[in-house]
């Protein structure tokens, strides 16, 4: 093909320095793509008055009512003819990567190879901030043709609109030693099995998962999804004498105070003289020389991580593992950013029957969201709205002193049946 | 009514230096050192060396006559003259001779007035109304709080507690009491039941409906006549609606019950300033000594002493530990109520994964 | 007086036990006074009944719009009689103690003998929560009578209603080494200079002082008022070698440890080996042995007095003394309890003329309540409903970031004179 | 369209196993330790003694055909074939075989993917679509991230920063980059201009009334047709109403600025998760290199890197030294925009005496 290119002096600017240029990646695309050309003109537009000039539409692949992200030029000449008319549709479509977004080289090709074969316009992002594969710029004409291919290799696509959402979970136990349980399961035992919340978008709004292997949250899942699954443990902080041991070598004892024990939260972590005795019940001793160990109180302890950050594999996340939920991230429409709050403060994920709990859980969640939530209300608004009891009791989920910083400070409640919620209490406490 | 010979001069808060004490008048802002000598004893030492040692006693705050001049009279043998109330109705005694401290302490307990209430102990609970004077009580202030302190009388005249402790008591949610390490507030457990034939003459109606912090009432009419409704649903049995509008009767002698209130704190010590939290509700209104009441401050009081370190204050010990442990050792159940869906309530959940387990 | 006391089953109760009992002051009181035995029969009622039987009504003094608190009985028979006649009426008078509570043996008698001589009950508390002397039960005809006795002795009423109310100021300078400015001279400027306020109530709603000298704010000031006066300063901590050792003496290392240096909240002191080298500007060195020391470093403490409290005299505030204010605080209607925030940093309170500002603040404060508040709204609320800085603007206070735990965490606002503001910091910086 | 050949499968996230290095898989869920032993390089050892060396470069993101192409035949040379992308756009090669780390790392260099992002260095920005895609959008993020990676590259290559540097920039206030230690986010400061023509056939009236957060959005009638109305006193120039209706234009090549947020922190580890908060805003929009951004958020990070401790994340550095330091240290202007005046902003007030002078 053979558009001139359009001038471009302000992307041009954007070619100098030495972090990659995603404009010298435009420009390579433009030699032989004509869409790609009018998209820098377009573009180049932009940066010149300030201005976007996309718009939305309806563009979409059979039986699916979402994962195209349709963009129709709104710069037009006086007869409202596209100015750059080769760009004047620039669809996106939005593919799932695997769990935890590895790929292989082949795969990289035969996906880069496939969009620009279908009439995409060679652009992908890896990824988007929802963890979708971003094949950017197509025309509605190709879009099926483009969908069908990746389909045909095992891929399919994300989420968008009022719809169950593309999910991201930590590169977590492939790689990690702080991982707490199978992230990539989880996140495909949860999705999969959900999709059509996802193909169809029928929500009240969005909704997304998002796991992450340990408290760390590698996957901003806290912040950024309606359900955060994050992996944690119920026993004690596990030491390796020998690692210790040899963190301290290359540290010293201001080192094992400043940097360790004055960061833990909730000061469960103490440095102790190396007496030698057998740890209580509850506490993680480890010696970190001939002088000097490390205690930490495991019942205090509340799994912030810090200290076994600074002393990777000296100290490790417990057996008894599983996963803590959160309910109601969200941005910031329209009360204002939230994070989620502890509805579950611990499951196993072990077994089939654990990960079929997760995906039990998370579709009475996805329900009573359809049933309950108003027209574009995200779940933590509507837990806002009809507050947090209310959601656990439609879930039919026990209430936990976890799920809470403090209990209320205002009198304004109505506690007719005081006795008989104390009475579900004793009761629980007596069959555990 | 006789015949006025006297007119008034609107001298306002008086001056207090013609009543103080000379030695604190003398070192009014030049104070350097104190120490707690023993129980009850305060000893204080200025720049030049002046010594004052304090006596600090309880009363029973609401005082006859008699009480008063048997006070008075105990400052004219021991201390000068001169006596002050804290902010909590304890009195205090300075004397400048450590001698004197021993006789006071005596004549003080044989009087009646146990010597206790400073630094680790358990002090007077700053108190209200109630049925003695209030229109609006939903209890007695003064009777549960001699009942408790009795119960208490040990924690007053010891100082056996990891830091201060000071306690409440308020006769409606209204809560003239304040915020408190401990707080025991009468809350109302049903609707108001409504007179209606009374709500025309009485009840600013507009400004009722105001007041209702969940907007549940609204303007009706009822037998012809202009009342007030309540939707029972949203009502949250605040009480507000009582006060501009007695008609709306809140008190009922079987739905008040008491609620208990923890880690409240003033000082700025160490952490801010916070409001107490709710941990334990639906205890009987059971005058004359609400025993049911002293039984679960004693329990937290108990827990503390036992799990507190020096100088945390309730808050402190509870931040330490964590609620899911205040529960546990406590024993109190942990219910729906604990969890906050007031305005901002959401602030106060979990948005975390620190857990302990 | 001759009446015969009712039967008081429950109130009798009240007698055992070791705490001085306000029953057998009543008791005591009814021998010779008919008031007191009705008294206790109402009284006795409610225990019984478990209601309460006073109503408010109109009573007060020539010229004086408050400051008596009338209770007029509801307990009646069917011929709307009372059943306590002589307790029918029970009014409280509530009058002005001396700043800090002071008082001699012979002003207690001549206000307890007054009391009794101009038909009052003989009984006072001493005293309410806000700070009054509250004679409490007094007939409607014998008010006026009861308060020119008292006004002839020096004394005033207090606050009641929408109202100045009356004030409390801490024993601070008069005997605490942690007073930073004279409490009762503060509290005397503020309240006597607005005593219109107090005794012609016009306000929208109740307005409190309190004074505290320092910030353990033995007033809870913060917490019960609407404007708090707390004590601080803003060089550094003075330290006394002596005591400091002597205090050491008494403890240990790890009493230093567990009781002052892990015990501040912005870890502004630390424990440091005694190197004998000069302390750093800011910093606050003491030797507690000779082989340790405490260093402050006093830009980073925020004056919470915890150290100072732990080590008492060894250290002491600084000698640039002066006040923090605070506005807002109240108890739970309507919105829920609030503390009070900071509004002005920091304020000398030594010469004249910093208790005439201290004063001309304290008045337009008042104004502004006055002039905005709505009706029943108290100033916390009213600064919640138009915002801090628009409160802050009405006043003519700069605003500083001490006024904030954190700036806002949301985009909702509207900043197109953000420049214009920002020139305004600078302007302030550069003048300073 | 051709004739459709294939029938859709739903399947949904793909198994990541077939396409994951072989130590990965064999040793999955199995890992007991890891170090950095250089900038862009991470170390992971499993339980069996199997080890794996992972060298992180950036990339655009936004990435070309060829760009992919070069990247895939980086893993063919050095890392048996294998890759995966971080959540923020980097791209990781695990090798098993030390010897191939510096091949790899000098690889990638030459091609242009600078090598870093580990550990306490600034990694990649997390970005948005911008004037590339987006149809609201305020601004451009890939030009603003290229242009700002470009000043912060040393930062990227090194590890020197106290801890982690997570940043974010969002082209409106929507904010799909997320929170983050710095958040570079296009602010509007003027409320909409509104085409009333269009009004009646594009927007659902009712919901765009709806979304408003401070409901300044009323229906009224313009020149005889449905339209809105903004309360231009109430409108805090959110642009919440632009996506459901674009004649509410809220974008203006003027009026656009870039707020810069601090402290928002997604990880649990020390404090609780917490927001990102206002320091400054105002700033122009200034493409193609926007240097007032990049100039403030060096500044600040400059601050932070300089005065923070080790393991001290943004927010716990300022909550250390506290707020009027940080506006100290950095020079940044203190305005009365910092006071949050939105629902609950009362928490974010100063309610006790602590203050550092
Ligand atoms: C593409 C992407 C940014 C990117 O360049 O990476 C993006 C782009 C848009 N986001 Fe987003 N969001 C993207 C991740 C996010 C995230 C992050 C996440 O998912 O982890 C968030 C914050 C988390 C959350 O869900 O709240 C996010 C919060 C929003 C919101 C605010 C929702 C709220 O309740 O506050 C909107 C507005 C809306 O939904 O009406 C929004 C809306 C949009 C729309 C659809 C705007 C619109 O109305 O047209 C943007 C489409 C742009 C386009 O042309 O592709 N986007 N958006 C991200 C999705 C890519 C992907 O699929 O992988
Ligand atoms: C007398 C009194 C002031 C007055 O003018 O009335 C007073 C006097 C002293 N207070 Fe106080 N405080 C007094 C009420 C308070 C209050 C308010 C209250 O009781 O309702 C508080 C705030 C309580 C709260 O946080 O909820 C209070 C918080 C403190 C603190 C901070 C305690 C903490 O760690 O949180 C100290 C510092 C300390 O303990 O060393 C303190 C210290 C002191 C010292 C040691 C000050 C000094 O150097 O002399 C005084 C000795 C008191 C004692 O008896 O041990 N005072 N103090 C009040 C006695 C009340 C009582 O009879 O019990
Ligand atoms: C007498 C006293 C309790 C006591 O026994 O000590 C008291 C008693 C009453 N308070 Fe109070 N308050 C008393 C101190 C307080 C305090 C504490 C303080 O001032 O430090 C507070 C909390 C701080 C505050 O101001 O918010 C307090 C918060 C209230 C409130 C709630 C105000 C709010 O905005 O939340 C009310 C309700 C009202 O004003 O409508 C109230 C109303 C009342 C009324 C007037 C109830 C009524 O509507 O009739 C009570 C009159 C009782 C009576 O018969 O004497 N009282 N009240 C205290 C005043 C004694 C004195 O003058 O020294
Ligand atoms: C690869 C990645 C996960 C993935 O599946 O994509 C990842 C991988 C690791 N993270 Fe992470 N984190 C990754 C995103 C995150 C994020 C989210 C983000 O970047 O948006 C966070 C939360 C950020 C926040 O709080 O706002 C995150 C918070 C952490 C933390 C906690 C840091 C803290 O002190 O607050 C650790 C612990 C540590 O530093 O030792 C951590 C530790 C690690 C470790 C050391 C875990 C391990 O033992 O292997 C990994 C090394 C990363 C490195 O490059 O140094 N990772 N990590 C992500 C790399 C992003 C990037 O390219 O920069
Ligand atoms: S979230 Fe935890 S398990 Fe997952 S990659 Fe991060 S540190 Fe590892
Ligand atoms: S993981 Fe536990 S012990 Fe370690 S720093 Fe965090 S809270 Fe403290
Ligand atoms: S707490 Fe309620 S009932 Fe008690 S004195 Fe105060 S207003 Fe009256
Ligand atoms: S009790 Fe409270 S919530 Fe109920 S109607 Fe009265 S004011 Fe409203
Ligand atoms: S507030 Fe401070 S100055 Fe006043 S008495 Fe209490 S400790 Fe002393
Ligand atoms: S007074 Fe200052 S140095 Fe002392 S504990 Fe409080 S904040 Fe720390
Ligand atoms: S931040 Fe705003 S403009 Fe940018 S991609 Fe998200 S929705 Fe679009
Ligand atoms: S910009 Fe925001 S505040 Fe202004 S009218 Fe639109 S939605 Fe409302």
């Amino acid at each position: 093909m053979a558009k001139p290119m359009h001038e471009t002096p302000n992307l041009d600017e954007l070619e100098t320095g030495p972090w990659p240029s995603f404009v010298t990646g435009l420009k390579r695309l433009a030699k032989d793509n004509d869409m790609m050309v009018d998209l820098m003109g377009q573009l180049e537009t932009s940066y010149q008055t300030k201005f976007g000039y996309w718009k939305g539409g309806t563009v979409g692949v059979v039986g699916y009512g979402g994962g195209v992200i349709p963009r129709f030029t709104e710069l037009k000449d006086a007869d409202g003819k596209p100015k750059f008319p080769e760009a004047a549709e620039f669809h996106t479509l939005r593919i799932q990567p695997p769990a935890g977004m590895h790929y292989t080289s082949d795969l990289l090709r035969q996906l880069s190879d496939a969009w620009l074969e279908t009439g995409g316009s060679g652009l992908i992002a890896f990824h988007g901030q929802s963890g979708d594969i971003m094949f950017q710029g197509i025309k509605t004409e190709n879009v099926q043709k483009a969908f069908d291919k990746f389909n045909e290799m095992g891929f399919d696509l994300g989420g968008a609109g009022p719809a169950l959402r593309t999910s991201m979970s930590c590169v977590g136990a492939a790689r990690c030693e702080m991982s707490c349980y199978d992230e990539a399961r989880a996140l495909r035992t949860v999705i999969n099995n959900n999709l059509d919340d996802m193909h169809r978008p029928s929500l009240p709004y969005k909704f997304k998962f998002k796991f992450s292997g340990c408290p760390n949250d590698c996957m901003n899942a806290i912040q950024r999804s309606d359900m955060a699954t994050i992996g944690t443990w119920r026993d004690s902080i596990r030491a390796d004498e020998k690692l210790a041991r040899d963190w301290y070598a290359a540290h010293s004892i201001e080192d094992t105070i400043n940097m360790v024990v004055n960061h833990c939260p909730t000061k469960a972590i103490q440095l102790k003289k190396n007496d030698g005795a057998v740890a209580a019940e509850g506490v993680t001793k480890v010696a970190i020389s001939d002088d000097h160990c490390l205690e930490i109180d495991n019942h205090n302890c509340v799994r912030c991580m810090h200290c076994l950050n600074v002393m990777p594999g000296a100290l490790l996340p417990g057996k008894d593992k599983g996963v803590t939920i959160l309910v109601g991230g969200k941005g910031v429409l329209k009360i204002g950013a939230s994070m989620g709050t502890v509805v579950i403060p611990f499951m196993k994920m072990e077994s089939d029957d654990d990960f079929e709990k997760l995906n039990d859980l998370s579709r009475s969640i996805l329900d009573f969201f359809a049933e309950n939530a108003l027209e574009h209300e995200r779940t933590g608004e509507m837990i806002e709205r009809i507050g947090l009891v209310n959601f656990l009791e439609g879930l039919d989920i026990e209430i936990d002193p976890s799920m809470i910083v403090h209990p209320r400070t205002n009198p304004y409640f109505r506690s007719d049946d005081w006795d008989e919620e104390a009475e579900k209490w004793f009761e629980r406490k007596a069959a555990a | 009514m006789a015949e006025r010979t006297h007119e008034t001069i609107e001298s306002g808060a008086p001056d207090p230096m013609p009543y103080m004490h000379p030695v604190m008048k003398d070192n009014y802002g030049k104070w350097v050192f104190h120490s707690h000598p023993k129980p009850g004893v305060l000893y204080h030492r200025a720049e030049n060396g002046a010594e004052v040692w304090t006596v600090k006693a309880g009363t029973q705050r609401q005082m006859d006559h008699y009480t008063i001049l048997k006070l008075a009279d105990i400052a004219d043998q021991f201390a000068d003259g001169y006596l002050r109330f804290t902010t909590r109705a304890n009195i205090e005694y300075m004397v400048t001779d450590s001698s004197k401290v021993e006789p006071l302490i005596k004549a003080l307990t044989d009087g009646g007035f146990p010597v206790g209430g400073t630094a680790n102990s358990v002090s007077m609970i700053a108190h209200t109304q109630g049925w003695l004077h209030c229109d609006i009580p939903g209890t007695d202030a003064s009777g549960a709080v001699k009942a408790l302190m009795d119960e208490l009388y040990d924690e007053f005249i010891k100082c056996e507690m990891p830091n201060r402790v000071k306690l409440s008591t308020s006769c409606c949610e209204i809560n003239c009491g304040g915020q408190a390490d401990i707080a025991i507030v009468i809350q109302h457990t049903k609707p108001p039941k409504i007179n209606h034939d009374l709500v025309a003459n009485v009840c600013e109606r507009p400004s009722v409906v105001a007041r209702c912090p969940v907007a549940a009432i609204r303007p009706a009419l009822v037998n012809g006549k202009p009342s007030l409704e309540v939707d029972e649903k949203k009502c949250i049995c605040c009480g507000a609606c009582f006060p501009p509008c007695p008609p709306m009767q809140i008190n009922d002698p079987e739905f008040s019950k008491f609620a208990i209130w923890v880690g409240g704190k003033n000082s700025n010590a160490r952490s801010r300033p916070t409001f107490h939290k709710l941990v334990a509700s639906g205890i009987p209104n059971n005058p004359p000594r609400w025993p049911e009441v002293s039984e679960i401050v004693k329990t937290i009081l108990g827990a503390y002493k036992a799990d507190g370190r020096p100088w945390e204050r309730m808050n402190d010990w509870i931040d330490r530990i964590g609620w899911p442990a205040f529960f546990e050792k406590t024993g109190l159940p942990f219910t729906k109520y604990h969890i906050d869906n007031w305005r901002g309530g959401r602030s106060s959940l979990n948005a975390s994964a620190h857990i302990r387990f």
